[in-house]
């Protein structure tokens, strides 16, 4: 794999932690209590957002799932404005309405993360035929775990995007698990780059614990979709470190498991390590980064917290324009 | 309130679905974010000819044949819409809207509350008890109607049917637009591009000194049949048309019970929990005192529809049942 | 009537998905065409721990862990239940529906009706408003009572869940077995095996002598706070819970309208098109000599539910809104 | 293609020309009003039906389509019944309730013709699930349409099968068009089998012209779902001949197509030549069994014409048990 220049790959590097120490920090807020509704913790799964995200122009559209901070974060919203959110304060990306599983800002091109299993490949689709009509030279990225395969509706999307030739990309954000449910389980075939191709869709499955291949496939994903060859589907590989929602354990994956995809497969580890090899950074380096990120993180956790509640009275805003009573 | 057409019709006398078309016409010359997907509408123009010739004159870009993915049909409308299109997603008969609940009821009717983005999407479907069947005839309007963040239209004529599109069209939010089957052979007078209906905004079609019934869509046609035989009656009995359902117009409402205090609320679902149901409560919680008695409700039976004509016919309100009604709210 | 327990119960003061074990264990017992599939009820036993250790007591036949596809996980039990087992198919959340639609408002509800065939299937998923946000908070119990051919039941405690349960896994129907959210946590006594709770059979679970609160699930918590405070300023409050919301009891709503003349009807359903609407219409229909002024409904607001926990709160009946309420009918 | 005995023969070429017949006679019946709410004519697609019933036992299970009679009338029903039913009497299979969309009798195992894409083959699967958890030694096939290849609850259904491996074979009666639209226009990737696989499935493209072959390919899968090794899909390449309801025509295919698969590939005069060939019958005995069928058909219009109509206050029977309310 080709390593990009040194402020890039640094950026890609410092994403991760970013992400890295962002989920951590809220794992421990929100058993604190201080995130409202449970949080789903990324850690372990900072590759393929970052890998996925970095491929993308500013402008591009994503749709994601209820575990999205590592995408939202990648997408490049701050990390006060998703710790406010998770803290359900006026200040969150989402203004305190959605919390940890509903980050969204539609008009900076985040069509939301989603409470439903399958519905933003959905939309993520709907926007690829937004951006085919405009003519706009974009791309749209639906994300979606591997329980999501087994979802009808996410094959209607993807049949309608080849037949459309729509520039969309799947990411299939695959930790092996849905909950409990480990993906060989339930999922027949068990090849999604397969399951994707017998709907015609161009399909890989990919190592989604390493950043530059993740950003590989998705920049040639992008490059294909705005020649209008049409989408791409894309199953990074990967693992989640907690469990489901914050707090949860369960004896449905063994701490050997765990270990090993930690120990061997660490995106953030593999990584720092390509960084040093190249000389990019050395230790000393590497360790000022992690200082830094750390900094910021406080510093989101301290704005979450200094932050306004919503007005309560709001609830009744935003329902609908209330234009299509008035004469036009 | 409702503006006189401005101009004469263009289309001569056209039926229900060439109002609809008229009215998409028009918006999609004016607005090149409007485009349509859904099955046959190219060749057919869609199984009531609702936009027949369209394709035919925007282009394949704009008119879109789906593939039978209800699900995928409504997301990439909410999608594109999200986008900053204007999407007309057409779901033939309001039945299938069952594959698709979570994109109608869940994501598009909740998106400018939770995301920051407009919705500027239209669901146009065929609906009401006809022949074909009980899978084809379910009555969802109380559904739709009780969705914070979806409206609801259910336009009984050509020139409703083309005010309330082209204002949907114009609007940002996610709106419902039923026709009726057993409207699609009506034909009547259409205004010219200028003329928007408002939501919310119901109409008197028949004029009355007696009493009141409250309904829409089909309904109005057995209602103006009751209405003729009360009249020989000596009952002389006023009939409005809600045009949507939500938004509702409440003070048309409660004009009426105010006017009359004898009040009939009718439409063809079931009854039991059917948009009635609710127009009958709150208008009672709001006019108690102007009331003679209780409002009486007319609906269907509880039961799926049959195939059979005459079972059909059986399970939602008759002439019959309507004049009862009426009689009833005399009787106080 | 309902039948008082035999004997005493077995469980020692279970919680609500205790009682719901209890239930379907002893009528799986009996019963080996009862079986349960949903998503990750083998480890946990459900996100609510509603069948924790029934595979493993069971077996995976008995209890399968299912993909994430409510469309075939609901066509799964309705193929099952035709061909003679009794599935429950365990959606989660309730919201999860949304994805099942067709299948089980246009195919599981109407089949009996058109194919001369039985569909003894339960459908269970956990409903109410609570945290988790707007996709995960949707009231649908009137979409489902709506439905010809559809049965619900809304327990509000431990004893009516075992009760209802074993009803449901003794007929022959589809029943939307709904249990809230925020009752998770309470406990109480079950019965015994022998003790069936028939739905349309309402419980009045508080007396009183000025005003009655008919309703269900998680606000008749609010609403008995509501009805201590108002004991305090010297008005005594009935509150009746419905326990299934179809078949209701029209008998006990009746009674009540008659009795105290001043009435409340109470959910957290946005109040546009809810449950309530259903109940207050018919009710007032049938009673309207017997009301001292209007039935007053309480509900939900039209918006989507906010995860801001305080948002969430404004968005249902407080027990303000209920003591307001109850005041307005004692104004009569 | 090895052929079954002669008596066996000529029962598959006798109800391909029942189904022929009837659909034509129901299809001019209904252009004069007889039939309420249109019909499907399934004509062109006979071998499919006799194909796969022919190859199951009668209390297999079936769950179906819209375009239902052909499969209805090989699963044994009578044609009395069914065109009863079409005439919305009270004789018919559903009592009138249902004409020609809902054909179904749930206690003889045929689950019901179905008004919406996608349905039956969920209600197939979950039979098969039943069948399973029974133990029972019975397969459920579930139609479907090419149209409804592209309705993401089919492949919720055809996953589940794999996984839970059940007694479940899937049949596309492929007539290449969903109402007006081609199935090469609206489906990704094109190859169904393939679609299949890729869930894990066994499956096949098969010629659905050819009731031998689609008999062969459904028994193999029955003999295969019997030794629990899970379910089959089979798609069967077959003709509509008509519109897609009565009545229609439209210029979405040309007459020649239509004129060329009559010609060359029509299943009856296909199997008539091959049942000659054999020995089994020659053109006089030909002959006699369309007169037979003539006959047959010519009784069902007759008795149907004869049957009362159902008693209307009816409507209010059967919607549910009504015992939840009673004391257990
Ligand atoms: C349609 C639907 N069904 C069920 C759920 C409940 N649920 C939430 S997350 C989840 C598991 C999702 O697994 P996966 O898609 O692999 O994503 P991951 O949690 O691993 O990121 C489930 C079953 C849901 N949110 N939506
Ligand atoms: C979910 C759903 N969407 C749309 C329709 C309308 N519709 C009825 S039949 C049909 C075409 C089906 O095509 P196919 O599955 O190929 O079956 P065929 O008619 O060719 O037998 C359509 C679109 C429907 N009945 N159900
Ligand atoms: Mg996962
Ligand atoms: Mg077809």
């Amino acid at each position: 794999m080709t390593i990009p220049d040194k402020k890039t790959s640094l950026g890609l590097l410092r994403q991760m932690m970013v992400i890295r120490d962002f989920e951590e920090t809220a794992d421990k807020l929100s058993l604190r209590g201080k995130v409202s509704g449970g949080m789903h913790n990324s850690s372990g799964q900072e590759a393929v957002a970052v890998g996925v995200l970095s491929a993308l122009a500013p402008l591009d559209v994503i749709a994601t799932t209820h575990r999205s901070h590592h995408h939202t974060l990648a997408k490049g919203f701050t990390s006060r404005e998703i710790m406010a959110e998770l803290f359900t304060r006026s200040t969150g990306i989402s203004g305190g309405r959605g919390a940890s599983m509903h980050l969204g800002d539609v008009t900076k091109g985040h069509f939301g993360g989603n409470g439903i299993v399958g519905a933003g490949v959905g939309i993520a689709m709907g926007a690829a035929l937004g951006i085919q009509q405009k003519g706009d030279k974009k791309v749209s990225v639906g994300f979606i775990g591997d329980g999501g395969m087994n979802t009808g509706r996410t094959w209607e999307a993807v049949n309608m995007a080849v037949i459309w030739k729509l520039p969309l990309i799947v990411v299939v954000d695959n930790n092996q698990y849905a909950v409990e449910t480990f993906v060989g389980r339930v999922t027949g075939g068990g090849d999604l780059a397969k399951r994707a191709e017998g709907f015609g869709m161009k399909a890989f499955n990919i190592d989604g614990m390493d950043v530059l291949e993740v950003r590989k496939y998705v920049s040639e994903a992008r490059e294909r979709a705005l020649a209008g060859e049409g989408p791409s589907f894309i199953n990074a590989l990967t693992y989640r470190y907690y469990g489901h929602n914050v707090g949860e354990k369960g004896q449905y994956r063994t701490q050997e498991e765990i270990d090993t995809w930690k120990s061997t497969k660490d995106p953030i580890d593999h990584f720092t390590a390509v960084v040093i090899e190249n000389g990019y950074a050395d230790q000393a380096a590497i360790d000022e980064m992690r200082a830094s990120v750390r900094a910021e993180i406080e510093d989101a956790v301290a704005f979450a917290d200094a932050s306004p509640e919503p007005d309560i009275s709001t609830i009744y805003d935003d329902i609908d324009s209330g234009k299509l009573g008035v004469q036009l | 309130m409702t503006t006189a057409p401005t101009t004469a019709p263009k289309v001569q006398n056209p039926n229900y679905s060439e109002a609809f078309q008229s009215g998409v016409r028009e918006e999609m010359k004016r607005n090149p974010g409007i485009f349509i997907l859904g099955t046959d509408l190219i060749e057919r123009g869609g199984h009531f000819a609702q936009v027949k010739g369209i394709a035919q004159e925007f282009g394949h870009e704009r008119v879109k044949d789906s593939p039978i993915s209800e699900a995928a049909m409504v997301a990439a409308g909410v999608g594109a819409a999200m986008y900053g299109c204007h999407p007309i997603v057409d779901l033939n008969f309001i039945d299938f809207a069952f594959g698709a609940m979570d994109e109608i009821l869940n994501q598009a009717a909740k998106i400018r509350f939770m995301f920051n983005g407009k919705v500027p999407l239209v669901i146009r479907a065929t609906s009401g008890v006809a022949l074909g069947g009980a899978h084809h005839c379910n009555s969802l309007e109380s559904l739709f109607a009780s969705t914070p963040g979806l409206s609801v239209a259910v336009p009984s004529t050509p020139m409703d049917v083309k005010g309330l599109i082209k204002t949907a069209l114009r609007a940002e939010d996610p709106v419902i637009f039923l026709m009726h089957k057993k409207l699609s052979g009506i034909r009547g007078e259409i205004a010219d591009e200028n003329y928007f209906i408002p939501f919310g905004k119901a109409k008197s079609i028949r004029t009355g000194t007696d009493a009141v019934i409250i309904s829409y869509g089909y309904s109005l046609v057995t209602a103006q049949k009751a209405a003729q035989t009360l009249e020989a009656e000596g009952v002389s009995v006023e009939i409005i048309d809600l045009r949507t359902l939500y938004p509702l117009d409440e003070q048309a409402i409660n004009d009426a019970v105010k006017k009359f205090g004898r009040v009939v609320v009718l439409d063809e679902a079931p009854m039991f929990g059917s948009i009635t149901a609710e127009i009958a409560a709150t208008a009672t919680e709001r006019n108690f005192s102007s009331l003679k008695g209780p409002i009486v409700r007319v609906g269907g039976a509880r039961a799926p529809i049959s195939a059979n004509p005459a079972m059909a016919d059986a399970a939602i309100p008759t002439v019959a049942s309507i004049i009862k009604a009426v009689k009833q709210v005399m009787s106080y």
